[in-house]
């Protein structure tokens, strides 16, 4: 294995020359390529821009290898395997929630750094000592969707969901959010293989809401939004969801004047802050169309610089301490990582969307700072 | 035109001495490559293009058993397809009960490894065994479609997360503190490695034992004509639950070794595709031979997995769009891979080396 | 070409020149194994041409080879036109009428439609007429899937397929077995009659068919031609017949003749 | 009451989706025995097509109109051609080995989506659809969205449609009597080669409205979509009787009202584990499926 | 058993008694009111029209399709209800007018399965299936077919198949065989040896024969009683010769002849 020196202090190394190599393990293929492809391309230039264009982190090259888990997790860890094999000591990325839950532990098992990626579980964080994340998590789009609901106390909130792990992550938090601020919360939830999801809409608007909390990921989307609106449910009360990807935006057809936007990110949210501008060119000068998870990666890549310069191109230990608590400007604004879970805290976006069909562009209408959305703290395993 | 016909050539000359010994010898191929195989994790040599490093380096050894894990199930899986003649939709759900249940007992009774895995294997077989002994009471496509019914039903328990048991779409990891410690962490792969290895000749062995058993025989029977076994006085029905709860308890050990060599359970194993995938793996190595499912197997994985990193090399990066679309897409090659090993290669590759030589034959 | 076939007997001469079909030298290979090594054999276009052997000699082999139903090469001139290389239904279309050893019914289609698959667009439309008056059976039964008859109602569909075009050629493969003797005169009716406007090639075990209606014979032994000639001259012959075809010596060889002795 | 008639509407409107899927299907099933796993790559073909001639790529075509209708055209064309292309290329060399022909489908089965998701993204794409199609309209108090009148209509005519080509042409039953014994048919003087492509390419003509349909239905395509809906179709084709094109209508319509209702009423949605429940039940008890014809 | 050895006294207890035996499929009747005994040790041949309902019977003696009308049972004991393969293991074996083997298993294989399904076993998984050596040998030699024993089934010739059905049944034993039409297709040349040989099971080794067959010649020395079945009914039961000379059943079956 590589000639790794341990108890090497924080500043650039003696051996400044030496390549931190850093394993990128993402979805190139397959199901969440898309996503794959903006964390990658955000990446690229996060590095880029955290280098200062040098491509050398205290003085280390970087040196970034590419790896297809196709969504699979039985290849992601044979490629993590691999590289750690190899002597890698620091690991990034993901798009899949179930690939990021594989990979965690592994990091822990052979104490390499591990920055997960877009992947939103909130299993993830505080899984261990030595994973990070560069992404929001389910409980942080809660929290915002929270804030756009005024006082929750007696109010009505239906979440409607897919019978997922994620569906139910979101609807465990929103019960634990809105329901201790005194909402009565209740949910649907549809099997995510639903073919019609009028029956769902009949539900959700049988109900009579005062909001309603859409978590839906995957190609049903359409089908969902054209039935919510058909029903009227989007007339009826406040409809909340998250804002997905530039791709997504047609998704909502007329349905998305109606519906209010929490946003984790979409271009030009950052309100052009430096980073951002940063992030914009450098994504944009690679060919690449910046996105929602352009941010993930290029945060990721700011963690694995700030890692190696201000702990150790090897010792992976060092590197943990250079993160934790560690707060910084990145594409989204001020940031920090929370020490005692590694949790991403930072700020998130409420948006509405103007427009439909292929002109349909987010708009910006506020912004919740980090603090006003940290999920709850939840110290790590070990 | 029609003046005396040359006589037919008559191959089966007896073999001249020499040859004789070396077919000999080369019955033995099987024990030597095992030994191979048992000493590959300390090899330190490079195989550029089928590996990425070293054979003995873990990120090798991990796609190694891989390969390994996935020859094995096809092998089992044989056992109804090739041997009994049962096309099952549904083999993934006992390769995902045995790991998935012995991942809960290890998660939520906390067991220690041991009996959680023998627990697992347990419930995979008994599992086998009760869906077995109903999907059996219809025969032909009918079985088909209720075993495909039944893993479809345990596909989308396991995505609705009951309870919080299995994790939904995002699975669950194992915990690595009730894991035996030589079982855990990357210096390990090779106990992992060893460990599939095992699986392996366990399957193979059993495989080849039982088809050789006098129930292997009627095995054949029913695969061939099955009213024609009844005749004999023989219950097809017995015979056929045995093959599948047998198949159901190996692919129930290779969700098992699954759950170690990933460290978790992850839903992809529970769905039809992933069935679909085994018999895909059958059929390129050649369904009903002895080494052939086996081999079909390491194939698949082994392309399954490197064929995204030729997709994603620089050098298919470079070319005109129409050759780098399809390029990159592994499951594409994969797939046009397959058509093309199911037309050009009937029976798979074990018949490869017969074909091989059958023209040699025939021109001398 | 049409040189003497090489086994030729010392009984019988060959056929009138210019046979309506002429197979020379037909090699079949099938898996690896020669299974026709050379079979020579004439039909002669009038009457019935009878194609006997043992099991296994290859009789049903030569047919589908004809036919192109199996791998062959050789010659196979129908009316003088070379017909090897020719696609199956191509050759069958020129008038060819066959019905196969194990029958070739379409067990999942019903009797009428069994028959309909064989109408072959001709000069008068197909010979229902013919059929049914041979066969009443198969109108009382048209609706019936062909897979429950018995077998020898399924014997009856396949030989009422061949009667239902204009065909030059009937080949008919052991048409007779497993019909009660009864039908198996009736049937040997049917292709006496057929064979006064048709020549046929007749597969068949039994002799007493053959004495009745075949008036040239081929003899197949191990893929080989090893007879061709008049019928009359073999079946008269008792010595040539018991060579050849194994029958008629020892007190228990009682099922050839009797009938019409 | 206003419930009921929704979900019975939009049940309908299910069936007739699941229907315009299983239909080729179960005839290429019914016919050839060639259980099609690149069926669903079909209907991908299909959707990608319209999607692809509506969204401003064919001239004339259009999201609108008779320009949308164009763009159904292509698509449904589209998939023809690609079904046809299957059977020459990967299913008819291989007509005496059933069992790899059903294997060699899986394979394009495996390729098309990726060859689909490689050229224009993994990403669901907004498919275009005339506004007259995308509204509601008010049925005793239920809101039932027209396009499913359209998948009726629509299921409707490829139902008379099939029935007509299984009744009234020789061709179904030159197949049907190929699939038993190929060899025995061309001694019979017919092409059965010609007979068989026809059969595939009507399937798959029925695939790829379904296709273009779904994309309707669905408001988006995607490479997978096909494919996820081929499970259902199987369970069509299989509860409905193996082959039955009639038997595959009714079974639509059974599992799509069954998954309507019970998705409304059972507070889980439990509607995809209640039809494949139904399947394995009906298959115990009446292993030929609900029209009982032989496989 | 009491009787052997000499042809006429063939006077065993009923083995096999059938009473009003009936099967009705999809409104047709196929077989109607069949009742007859058949006597341990008997020779008992079916002759009749095709489509009489001959196989029909066979099927509903070894179970393969269930009456719709009256009982049979064996040895006293009824049968009525029996899977195909308990009535087997009773001792009635069969072989059929279509040849039903198992194409791609090779002759030799047959007769192993055959031996093993007879001395029982089968569900052993854990021993070496029994390679049944002089069975195969013996058995081949009887039904010639002792060069073709490397061959598939798939792969012999029409005559050679129905040897094959005959020895598979052959080592089975049964103690009730019932043959359905194993002459035909069998070269002439051949058919005093397989004549002989069912004259052997028969006489020497005692079994009980019920055999379908459209060559009265080949019966006529072999059976001890005709039956004449007709449209699904039996017509007629007694000796060969009564029955030949029957007026009905020379029109009806026999034909003038050629
Ligand atoms: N597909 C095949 N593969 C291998 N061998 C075959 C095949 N078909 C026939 N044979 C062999 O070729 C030989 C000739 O067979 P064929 O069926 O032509 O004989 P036949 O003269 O018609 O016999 P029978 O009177 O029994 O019908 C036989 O030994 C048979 O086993
Ligand atoms: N499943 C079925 N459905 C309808 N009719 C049937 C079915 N099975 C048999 N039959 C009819 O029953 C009658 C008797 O058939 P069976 O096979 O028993 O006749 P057989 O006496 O054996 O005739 P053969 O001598 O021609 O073999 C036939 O007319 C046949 O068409
Ligand atoms: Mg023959
Ligand atoms: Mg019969």
């Amino acid at each position: 294995t590589a000639a790794g020196q341990a108890g090497e202090g924080s500043g650039s190394g003696k051996d400044g020359d030496e390549a931190v190599k850093v394993g990128l393990v993402y979805s190139r293929t397959g199901l969440l390529a898309a996503y794959g492809k903006q964390y990658r391309d955000g990446f690229m230039a996060g590095l880029d821009h955290a280098t200062k264009g040098t491509g050398k982190a205290g003085g280390h090259p970087v040196e970034v290898t590419e790896q297809d888990d196709a969504g699979d997790p039985g290849k992601a860890v044979s490629a993590a395997k691999n590289l750690i094999g190899k002597g890698y000591k620091v690991l990034a990325g993901t798009t899949d929630s179930g690939v990021a839950l594989q990979m965690a532990p592994l990091a822990a098992q052979n104490k390499v750094l591990y920055v997960n990626g877009p992947a939103a579980t909130d299993a993830v964080t505080g899984i261990n000592d030595y994973t990070f994340r560069s992404g929001r998590q389910s409980y942080q789009d809660i929290l915002t969707a929270g804030t756009m609901l005024g006082n929750p106390e007696g109010k009505k909130v239906t979440v409607l969901a897919q019978d997922s792990t994620f569906g139910q992550a979101n609807v465990a938090a929103v019960k634990a959010v809105l329901g201790a601020q005194g909402a009565k919360v209740g949910s649907v939830l549809a099997p995510p293989s639903a073919t019609d999801l009028t029956p769902f809409a009949r539900q959700v608007k049988a109900g009579g809401p005062d909001l309603v909390f859409v978590a839906w990921a995957g190609a049903t989307a359409p089908a969902l939004w054209t039935a919510l609106d058909q029903q009227g449910v989007l007339n009826a009360g406040k409809v909340v969801t998250g804002l997905a990807g530039t791709a997504s935006y047609p998704v909502f057809g007329a349905a998305g004047a109606k519906v209010s936007f929490l946003a984790h990110y979409f271009p030009g949210a950052g309100g052009n802050n430096a980073v951002e501008k940063a992030m914009l060119a450098g994504v944009e000068k690679a060919g690449g169309t910046p996105d929602l998870f352009s941010t993930d990666g290029f945060t990721a890549a700011q963690m694995v610089v700030r890692a190696i310069e201000e702990g150790s191109a090897t010792d992976t230990a060092a590197m943990v301490k250079a993160l934790e608590g560690w707060s910084f400007d990145g594409v989204k604004g001020r940031q920090q990582i929370r020490a005692e879970d590694h949790a991403l805290v930072q700020p998130m976006f409420v948006a509405k969307l103007n427009g439909k069909g292929a002109s349909a562009k987010p708009e910006l209408v506020s912004t919740q700072p980090m603090d006003a959305v940290a999920p709850p703290s939840k110290p790590s395993a070990g | 035109m029609s003046t005396a016909t040359t006589p037919a050539p008559t191959p089966t000359a007896a073999p001249p001495a020499a040859g004789r010994d070396r077919s000999r010898l080369l019955r033995w191929w099987p024990a030597a490559v095992l030994v191979l195989l048992i000493v590959a994790p300390y090899s330190a040599l490079p195989v550029p293009g089928l590996l990425d490093g070293p054979v003995g380096s873990p990120g090798s050894l991990q796609l190694l058993a891989t390969c390994l894990l996935f020859g094995a199930l096809a092998t089992g899986y044989d056992l109804l397809l090739g041997r009994t003649g049962l096309l099952s939709f549904g083999h993934a759900l006992y390769f995902a009960a045995g790991s998935y249940a012995t991942n809960m007992f290890l998660l939520e009774a906390g067991l220690p490894f041991a009996a959680a895995a023998a627990l697992g294997l347990c419930s995979g077989t008994a599992l086998a065994l009760v869906l077995g002994s109903v999907s059996l009471r219809v025969t032909g496509i009918g079985f088909s479609m209720v075993t495909l019914a039944f893993a479809q039903a345990g596909s989308i328990l396991v995505s609705r997360n009951p309870g919080g048991l299995t994790g939904g779409e995002e699975g669950r990891a194992a915990p690595a503190d009730l894991l035996p410690s030589w079982l855990v962490g990357i210096d390990h792969t090779a106990n992992l490695y060893w460990i599939t290895l095992a699986y392996l000749v366990l399957t193979l062995g059993v495989v080849h034992w039982a088809v050789r058993s006098p129930t292997g025989r009627v095995w054949e029977g029913i695969k061939e004509n099955e009213r024609r076994v009844e005749v004999l006085g023989l219950k097809p029905y017995g015979f056929k639950l045995t093959a599948f709860v047998l198949a159901g308890a190996l692919a129930s050990v290779g969700g098992l070794v699954h759950l170690l060599l990933t460290g978790g359970s992850t839903p992809q194993t529970t769905t039809s595709d992933f069935t679909l995938s085994l018999l895909v793996m059958v059929v390129l190595g050649g369904s009903g031979t002895r080494w052939g499912p086996m081999a079909g197997g390491i194939l698949y994985t082994w392309a399954d997995h490197r064929l995204g990193d030729l997709a994603g090399s620089g050098a298919v990066a470079e070319l005109p769009a129409v050759l780098r679309v399809p390029l990159s897409q592994p499951l594409f090659l994969l797939g046009v891979l397959f058509v093309a090993v199911v037309h050009l290669l009937p029976g798979g590759l074990a018949r490869l080396p017969s074909r091989l030589r059958r023209p040699r034959k025939e021109k001398k | 070409m049409s040189t003497p076939p090489v086994n030729t007997s010392p009984v019988g001469t060959p056929p009138e020149a210019a046979p309506l079909l002429a197979v020379r030298d037909l090699r079949v290979l099938i898996g690896g194994r020669h299974i026709l090594h050379g079979v020579d054999l004439d039909v002669a276009r009038h009457g019935v041409t009878a194609l006997l052997g043992r099991n296994g000699a290859g009789k049903t082999t030569t047919v589908r080879g004809v036919l192109g139903l199996v791998p062959r090469a050789g010659s196979v001139l129908l009316d003088g036109e070379e017909t090897v290389g020719l696609p199956t239904h191509t050759l069958v279309r020129r008038g060819i009428g066959y019905a196969p050893e194990d029958r070739g019914i379409f067990a999942g289609l019903t009797v009428a439609e069994n028959l309909r698959l064989a109408e072959r667009p001709g000069a008068d439309g197909p010979a229902y007429g013919l059929v049914h008056e041979l066969f009443p059976e198969l109108k009382s039964r048209r609706a019936q899937l062909a897979g429950t008859l018995s077998g020898g109602q399924q014997q009856m569909v396949a030989i009422g397929r061949t009667l239902l075009n204009g065909n030059r050629l009937i080949i008919a493969d052991e048409p007779t077995k497993g019909l009660a003797p009864k039908v198996v005169t009736e049937v040997a009716r049917v292709l006496e009659r057929a064979a006064e406007a048709v020549p046929v090639l007749l597969v068949e075990q039994n002799l007493t068919v053959v004495r009745r209606l075949a008036e040239h014979c081929v003899v197949l032994a191990d893929g080989r031609t090893a007879h061709q000639g008049p019928a009359a001259g073999l079946l008269g012959d008792a010595q040539a017949t018991r060579r050849l075809l194994g029958v008629g010596q020892g007190p228990l060889a009682p099922l050839t003749a009797e009938a019409d002795s | 009451m206003s419930t009921i008639v929704l979900l019975t509407m939009t049940g309908l409107g299910l069936g007739a989706l699941y229907f315009l899927i299983a239909s080729g299907l179960s005839l290429i099933f019914g016919l050839m025995d060639v259980l099609n796993f690149a069926h669903g790559a079909l209907l991908s073909i299909g959707a990608y097509g319209t999607w692809w001639a509506a969204s401003g790529h064919l001239p004339g075509a259009g999201p609108g109109g008779w320009g949308f209708a164009l763009a159904v055209l292509f698509g449904t064309a589209v998939g023809t051609l690609a079904a046809v292309v299957l059977e020459l290329v990967v299913v008819r060399p291989l007509y005496t080995r059933p069992r790899e022909q059903v294997l060699a489908t899986v394979g394009v089965g495996l390729a098309v989506p990726a060859l689909l998701s490689g050229i224009w993204g993994s990403d669901a794409r907004t498919f275009p659809g005339p506004q007259a199609l995308s509204g509601t309209f008010r049925l005793l108090g239920a809101d039932v969205p027209v396009n499913r009148l359209v998948l009726v209509a629509a299921a409707v005519v490829v139902l008379v449609a099939l029935r007509l080509f299984l009744g009234r042409t020789r061709h179904g039953l030159v197949v049907r009597a190929g699939v038993e014994d190929r060899a025995m048919v061309t001694a019979l003087g017919i092409d059965v080669r010609k007979a068989f492509t026809l059969v595939f390419a009507i399937g798959g003509c029925a695939a790829a409205l379904g296709g273009a349909l779904g994309g309707l239905y669905f408001g988006s395509v995607d490479p997978r979509q096909g494919t996820s809906l081929l499970i259902f179709a199987f369970v069509v084709v299989v509860t409905g009787g193996m082959g039955s094109v009639t038997g595959a209508a009714v079974a639509a319509v059974v599992i799509g009202l069954v998954q309507q209702f019970a998705n409304y009423y059972t507070a889980a949605g439990l509607g995809d584990l209640a039809v494949v429940v139904l399947l394995a039940a009906l298959l115990l008890v009446r292993p030929r499926g609900l029209t009982g014809r032989l496989a | 058993m009491t009787a052997s050895g000499t042809a006429t006294a063939r006077v065993g207890a009923p083995v096999l008694r059938l009473d009003g035996l009936g099967w009705r499929v999809g409104g047709a009747t196929i077989v109607e009111g069949v009742t007859l005994d058949v006597r341990e040790g008997e020779f008992l041949a079916f002759i009749g029209p095709n489509g009489a309902g001959k196989t029909s019977l066979f099927n509903l003696i070894s179970g393969i399709v269930v009456p719709t009308a009256g009982t049979l049972a064996l040895d006293g004991a009824d049968l009525t209800g029996l899977p195909v393969h308990t009535r087997a293991r009773r001792g009635i074996g069969r072989t059929f007018q279509t040849s039903s083997l198992w194409p791609r298993m090779t002759v030799a294989e047959h007769v192993r399965l055959a031996a093993q399904a007879r001395n029982g076993g089968s569900h052993r998984l854990w021993r070496r299936a029994s390679p049944y050596t002089a069975e195969v040998d013996g058995v081949l030699e009887r039904t010639g077919l002792g060069h073709r024993a490397g061959a598939t089934a798939a792969e012999l010739s029409h005559g050679e198949k129905r040897k094959l059905e005959l020895a598979v049944l052959l080592v089975g034993e049964p103690r009730l065989m019932l043959l359905d039409e194993p002459m035909a297709g069998v070269s002439a040349e051949e058919v005093p040896a397989l004549t002989e040989l069912i004259r052997t099971l028969h006489r020497e080794e005692g079994r009980t024969v019920l055999m379908v067959e459209h060559h009265m010649d080949v019966l006529l020395g072999l059976a001890d009683r005709l039956a004449v079945m007709h449209h699904g009914r039996l017509l007629a039961l007694d000796s060969p010769d009564a029955v030949t000379a029957d007026p009905v059943v020379q029109r009806a079956y026999l034909g003038e002849g050629l």
